[in-house]
């Protein structure tokens, strides 16, 4: 009974840590088959030429792979998106915190929460229908298939991740906090950007990482809405011309490539680049987390 | 320069134009999707196969795909998942190796699909040989929904206090049991929305199953896990860019979207419910 | 109720006539009426709930943050009515300081939590702040232990030094009337009796009001003492007589513990 | 009702200064009358009951030092509990004196000259004195304590009228120089006892009023 | 260390020898070498900090839980050594049960919260359940106040009948030692005598150790005190004799409030 | 170093009652000097100075009372508190034997007999007693109390052989009755002094060592 207890425990114990551990298992495997498969690509062609080169042509004979193209339409779009989804994800979740009244927040969160929800398909379809013909009307542009367009929609997709994160943060600043800025004779203003926000600035970054990181990775919504052209954008004038991003990439053409082929190795290859930015990225808002986690009452 | 009384009035007024401008969106998109989309809905629409090179009939297909795939994966995703966020936050301390999984863990939540995708195509489809299929297309995703379940159960069990844990043991109950006797009966509820959320995720995620086994156009349903199979969001993908006609399925392609956000929607609605209805039974 | 400070030579500060305040339904505050004395320390006691926070609240119009809150009656600072339409409440925030349970510095140096105030009010004079901070850091007695790293951050410091920084926080701003909240509950002895004794020595210049749960801190540094129950004042006095003999049979059983 | 277990504490150490006060008084009434009857006896009794109630006093002390130690009293409560003490010393002062007066019996040469009259009597209101001034403790009536300190006076001036009386003897008939100076000394006694109670009936005032008053 | 209770008619239950303990490089208990005695109860006392939770939780190896901890030394319970290879923690705790300074029933009825460790402990017959259920909210005074609503939820008690509660939920496993870490600190002056009320009562039966700040508690309730300083056990016997002739000057000092 | 203020406070009650110490030994002194001087304005002198005795008394218990109120004192520091109540009881009973023996100075009738010895004597030993049982007190010298105990049975001593003499001179001399009868209660008077400093150095043995000793 005794060792029986005992072992029982210590089973259990192992079992649970080995299928915790799979998460590391998973990323590893991830890391090994992207790599391994974009390898085979740098047999033929230097890996500094597939990241430098300036030409995306695929089914050209000889095919050229240069990323450069779908890594800057990336970023185009994804800086984009960021002008847009950081003031207005911000400001919202200061109002949601802290000027709103409560039932009036609660009524605003599932509002933001539907915004998460809403499948990134939905979000491309209604670009393509709704947005890209509006865009192009009212901007006088030859297509409304653009980097802005994509720009938009990402914005407003990665609205619910900085909004509720900064949210989080911004409301778990102790109240005794405020009222300390209050009693001072502060307005709730100056509270708000002098106390309240610095001390969520953490939580606030960590949320403006992310919100960026699901903009970066996401497929169908530029996919459908951005034109797919894979020319280096211009500046500013590319902001209202067709791009083409590496993820929209790898999903539009991985159909079409005979496995095994350069092709296919090739979009591995812009996967495992996907891969380790959106590593990094990471990587940088856990960072930021710790780094300015503030201890509030000890 | 103002008064702080005048800056706090412009900045407030700046905010509300904010909140303004998000729940604009929201109301928008929704009210597009729904007034174009109602129109198509129709009993026929949902249990009949598309007709016509996809310009006309139904989804059906595409909806019993959908649903094999919310089974599939969180069959698989369910279960590690909460074993992992039972580790993680009832026995693991903090050292070297927790901090290795936190990150991996992490950095899978914040992976883009498609890599996911990428990975289930080399892994799943070719080297482990399934194919294009409902298994691959399932475990696929249910590797991009593992870290959500993962961080929705760790944080329900976060919010048992610790002091219920440390009186349990102090009773002389060992810590299995503790776990199993107070911690997940009080994290349940947590856990279970966190659950419901996936489940929503795993309905909307188009380009992993774009990779690994989604069919441009089957319709008939999948006779086994080593099938391809329809699923609404790709359906829907295919509709809105490379079907017959375009322009002329649009009120089908309202539809398909209408019901995919049904059932996103819906199933995130009822887990804010089961949220809700916990949070104020819950206190200490 | 029975008070005996309706004497001539007492200048009072706060006058409340009549007061009542609700939560929603429920009445927190029943028909208080008191004068608080000018320049001196007044002790609010009375059983956890009897609304001495809630009273304390009013003077400052901290209560404006709960919205189910509803309050009749006066609150005269200086004769005038803090409750009026029309009254600035940051003003008034600026001129009764207030002191909270838990210390609250923020997490900032303990430079910036004191030059936070005056900062906010519009002084941006680097020289003036400085000369500031050290004054009022020595004012709450806490400058030989600070004075080498007022930049290192305030959360660093230890509870009773933290309590001690949101007193200076709070004389930094220069207001004639301090609220202390039971700002010692979270502090050991030590602690507790460095801030009574700052408390002693700043009452010359300002009008302090303590709420405080602990009976013999109330007798050890207040001159008057209120005893609330249940939303009423049930007596208001001098310090000893409240403490020696009590006029309700009320006061006497609770400062001698006999229920609450 | 909170604080039950310190509600008992104060009760039980009022119940001993009662206990106390009972024994003080039973030895100032054996004293005096041992000293009437010239009861060498009853004086040998009183004498020997005097180290119990020593013992009464420091217990009282003990008892009080602990509530003040553990219980934090204030108001009332305070004021009885200090003031225990000092009632504790004055009923030991009183019970010293009784003994003082009990061993001047074995100091009588022969009998009395003539029969005590006025120091029984002296006694008696002494005695009353003490019992109605622990009857004021325990039932906190300060009109009771001020009355009962008024008697006083009755017993001082019973002992000038005796002292003048004594020493005129004293001059008439030398013979008794010896005894009579006894009971000079007994009258003193019994003119104390009478300030001690008065000092009881003072603390009552105290407990109830927080005030120190004079009573005499 | 100065000790007076080697007196051959105590019977001890607790013994230690030189145990020292880590949280990693930082030593938290140094030499300490005690014996507390069977059926009466034992105080612990010091500053903040001075190891008394970290002592009395290496009675039942609560602080097995932290992972850096280290012990070296022996903890005797009734003889045996407790962190010997072989013993069973989960015995041990059942043997030793701990209450500690929150009030933390778990979040079910009341009924439930004390059935739930004799449950656990494989008893199943619902008679014995329930006649177990009334013997211990008996034994902890609590059952005239909830004896009509054992179904209720233990969470609507109040904060010292809650505290009682996880008292009767130790005493449901049928200890012989309970450890108490600072049980009434989060309580009101009328729930914590109730609560020493009921440690005198128990202490026939059970051997308890309490941790507490207040020095008045530990005079009132306990037979033999402890203080602690640092991680060393100072000095150690009567209680009566260390709150009136304490041997070490620090103790005196502590007690007085000179320092702590 | 904390609680500075309490430590002040202690330090000052402390100080109240050397200040009385004071006062009550220079009563005791002049009184004696004013009796064997016949002086009636240094006698008149001690009477009046005896309501500011009396007010130092109710001033320490006061102060004493209020710190057992605020501080919630205990072990030695709780003794001294207590105590300090009882000395300052001492104290003031030992003025008011001073004035005793101040008021006799009026009711010598003539001169004194033949000059006074013993009782100066007496006198010098008592005060003496105060002033070192009082420095026994601030200094916690648990020894130097217990010898100033002891002085006590010199002052017995003196009382008993001076008492015989007085007696046998009356007995010879009965014109003296009244003047003698006098003395007598002087002696009885300054015997109780030595009983009361002796009481002081109980208290300082309590002080320090929390037991209660009889030291006579
Ligand atoms: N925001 C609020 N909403 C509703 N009721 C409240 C609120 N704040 C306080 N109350 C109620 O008002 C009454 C008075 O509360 P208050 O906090 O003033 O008491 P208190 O005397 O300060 O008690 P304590 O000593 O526990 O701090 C209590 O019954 C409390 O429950
Ligand atoms: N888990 C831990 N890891 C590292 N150090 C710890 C840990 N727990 C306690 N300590 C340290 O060990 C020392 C003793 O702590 P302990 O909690 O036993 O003190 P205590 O006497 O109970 O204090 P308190 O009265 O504040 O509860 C302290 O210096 C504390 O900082
Ligand atoms: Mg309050
Ligand atoms: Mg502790
Ligand atoms: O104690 P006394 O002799 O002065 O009454």
């Amino acid at each position: 009974m005794l060792i029986n207890t005992r072992s029982k425990e210590f089973a259990i114990e192992s079992i649970l840590l080995a299928v915790s551990a799979l998460a590391v298992v998973i990323l590893i495997l991830i890391s090994i088959f992207l790599f391994r498969e974009g390898a085979a690509l740098f047999k033929d062609i230097p890996f500094l030429d597939f990241l430098t080169g300036k030409n995306w042509h695929p089914t050209s004979v000889p095919p050229v792979f240069g990323l450069l193209p779908l890594l800057l339409g990336t970023l185009l779009v994804t800086a984009g998106a960021i002008v847009i989804a950081v003031p207005l994800g911000i400001a919202s979740a200061v109002f949601i915190s802290e000027i709103a009244p409560p039932n009036v927040a609660e009524i605003l969160k599932p509002i933001v929460e539907i915004l998460a929800g809403v499948p990134s398909v939905v979000y491309g379809f209604f670009g393509l229908v709704v947005l890209i013909p509006r865009l192009q009307q009212l901007l006088d542009l030859p297509t409304g298939q653009t980097a802005l367009a994509g720009s938009i929609m990402l914005g407003i997709m990665a609205l619910p991740t900085i909004i509720s994160i900064s949210e989080d943060a911004i409301s778990s600043v102790p109240d005794f906090l405020k009222e300390g800025s209050l009693a001072l004779g502060a307005t709730r203003w100056q509270t708000i950007y002098r106390v309240t926000v610095p001390a969520a600035l953490s939580g606030i970054s960590a949320a403006v990482m992310l919100g960026m990181g699901r903009a970066i990775g996401e497929t169908m919504t530029v996919m459908m809405v951005t034109g797919n052209a894979a020319v280096i954008p211009g500046f500013p004038g590319g902001i209202f011309a067709p791009v083409k991003t590496m993820t929209a990439t790898i999903a539009l053409e991985m159909g079409e490539v005979p496995q095994g082929s350069e092709h296919y190795h090739a979009l591995f290859a812009i996967g495992a680049v996907l891969f380790v930015i959106t590593l990094l990225i990471n990587l940088i808002a856990e960072a930021v987390k710790r780094k300015y986690r503030f201890k509030v009452g000890s | 320069m103002f008064s702080p009384k005048v800056s706090e009035k412009i900045a407030f007024a700046f905010l509300t134009v904010a909140i303004l401008i998000v729940v604009g969106f929201v109301l928008t998109i929704l009210s597009y999707i729904v007034t174009n989309g109602i129109g198509a809905i129709s009993i026929d629409f949902l249990i009949q196969g598309p007709k016509n090179r996809m310009t006309e009939g139904g989804i059906f297909p595409a909806i019993v795909g959908t649903v094999f795939l919310i089974i599939g994966s969180m069959a698989v995703a369910l279960p590690f998942g909460i074993l992992a966020a039972i580790y993680l936050n009832e026995y693991a301390e903090e050292g070297r190796i927790v901090w290795i999984i936190q990150m991996a863990i992490s950095n899978l939540a914040g992976t883009p699909s498609v890599v996911f995708g990428l990975f289930g195509l080399a892994m799943f489809v070719k080297y482990m040989g399934f194919g294009a299929s409902i298994l691959a297309a399932s475990l696929t995703l249910a590797l991009v929904v593992l870290p959500v379940i993962i961080r929705a159960s760790e944080e329900a069990m976060a919010t048992v206090p610790s002091g219920l844990r440390e009186a349990s043991l102090a009773l002389g109950v060992t810590r299995w049991q503790t776990v199993r006797k107070i911690v997940l009966p009080i994290a349940l509820p947590g856990m279970v929305t966190g659950a419901i959320l996936s489940v929503g995720r795993v309905a909307g995620e188009t380009a992993p199953i774009l990779l690994t086994g989604a069919a441009y156009f089957l319709p008939r349903l999948p006779d086994s896990v080593s099938d391809q199979f329809m699923a609404l969001p790709y359906h829907l993908f295919v509709l809105a860019t490379s079907g017959t006609n375009i322009a002329t399925t649009r009120p089908i392609q309202y539809g398909t979207a209408l019901v995919l956000l049904m059932i996103v929607l819906g199933v995130n609605f009822v887990a804010v419910m089961i949220r809700r209805h916990y949070k104020n039974k819950m206190r200490w | 109720m029975v008070t005996d400070i309706f004497v001539e030579d007492i200048e009072t500060e706060i006058t409340t006539n009549d007061l009542n305040l609700w939560y929603g339904e429920k009445q927190a505050l029943k028909n208080i009426s008191i004068d608080i004395p000018k320049n001196s320390i007044t002790a609010f006691i009375g059983p956890s709930g009897c609304g001495k926070s809630t009273f304390l609240r009013c003077f400052n119009r901290m209560n404006d943050l709960i919205k189910t809150c509803r309050i009749e009656g006066e609150v005269l600072v200086e004769g005038e009515n803090v409750y009026e339409s029309g009254v600035d409440v940051v003003e008034l925030r600026k001129r009764i300081g207030m002191v909270f349970q838990k210390p609250n510095p923020f997490p900032m140096s303990i430079y910036e939590n004191i030059a936070y105030g005056p900062r906010i009010h519009g002084e941006k004079n680097k020289g003036k702040l400085t000369t500031l901070v050290e004054e009022t850091l020595r004012a709450a007695a806490l400058w030989d232990e600070v004075s080498d790293r007022l930049n290192s951050p305030a959360l660093d410091l230890s509870g009773g030094q933290q309590q001690r920084l949101c007193i200076a926080r709070t004389l930094a701003v220069k207001p004639e009337i301090i609220l202390l909240d039971e700002p010692c509950s979270a502090l050991d002895p030590i602690s507790t009796s460095k801030i009574e004794d700052l408390l002693m020595d700043l009452k010359k210049d300002y009008t302090i009001i303590i709420v405080t749960h602990n009976m013999q801190q109330a007798a050890r540094v207040s001159d008057h003492t209120a005893y609330f129950l249940m939303g009423k004042l049930i007596e208001f006095g001098e310090t000893r007589q409240i403490f020696e003999m009590p006029r309700q049979k009320s006061t006497e059983d609770y400062i001698t513990g006999r229920f609450g | 009702m909170a604080r039950v277990k310190y509600q008992r504490e104060l009760d039980s150490l009022k119940q001993k200064v009662v206990t106390m006060g009972e024994a003080s008084q039973k030895a100032i009434l054996d004293a005096v009358e041992s000293l009437r009857d010239l009861n060498v006896e009853l004086a040998e009794k009183t004498i020997q009951n005097d180290p119990l109630i020593d013992s009464y006093e420091a217990n009282i002390e003990r008892y009080a030092t602990r509530l003040l130690a553990l219980q934090q009293p204030l108001a009332s409560d305070l004021r009885l509990i200090t003031s225990s003490i000092k009632i504790a010393l004055d009923l030991e002062r009183m019970s010293d004196l009784a003994v003082d007066i009990a061993k001047i019996v074995d100091k009588i040469e022969g009998g009395h000259v003539k029969p005590l009259i006025n120091i029984p009597m002296m006694g008696e209101i002494a005695e009353n004195m003490v019992k109605n001034a622990i009857k004021a403790f325990v039932t906190s009536d300060v009109e009771l304590a001020k009355t009962t300190a008024a008697e006083d006076d009755r017993v001082d001036k019973l002992f000038y009228s005796t002292w003048r009386e004594l020493i005129g003897m004293m001059v008439e008939d030398h013979t008794i120089i010896n005894n009579a100076s006894h009971l000079l000394f007994v009258l003193r006694y019994l003119e104390r006892i009478g300030d001690h109670a008065t000092n009881i009936c003072e603390s009552v005032v105290y407990i109830v009023t927080a005030e120190r008053v004079e009573l005499n």
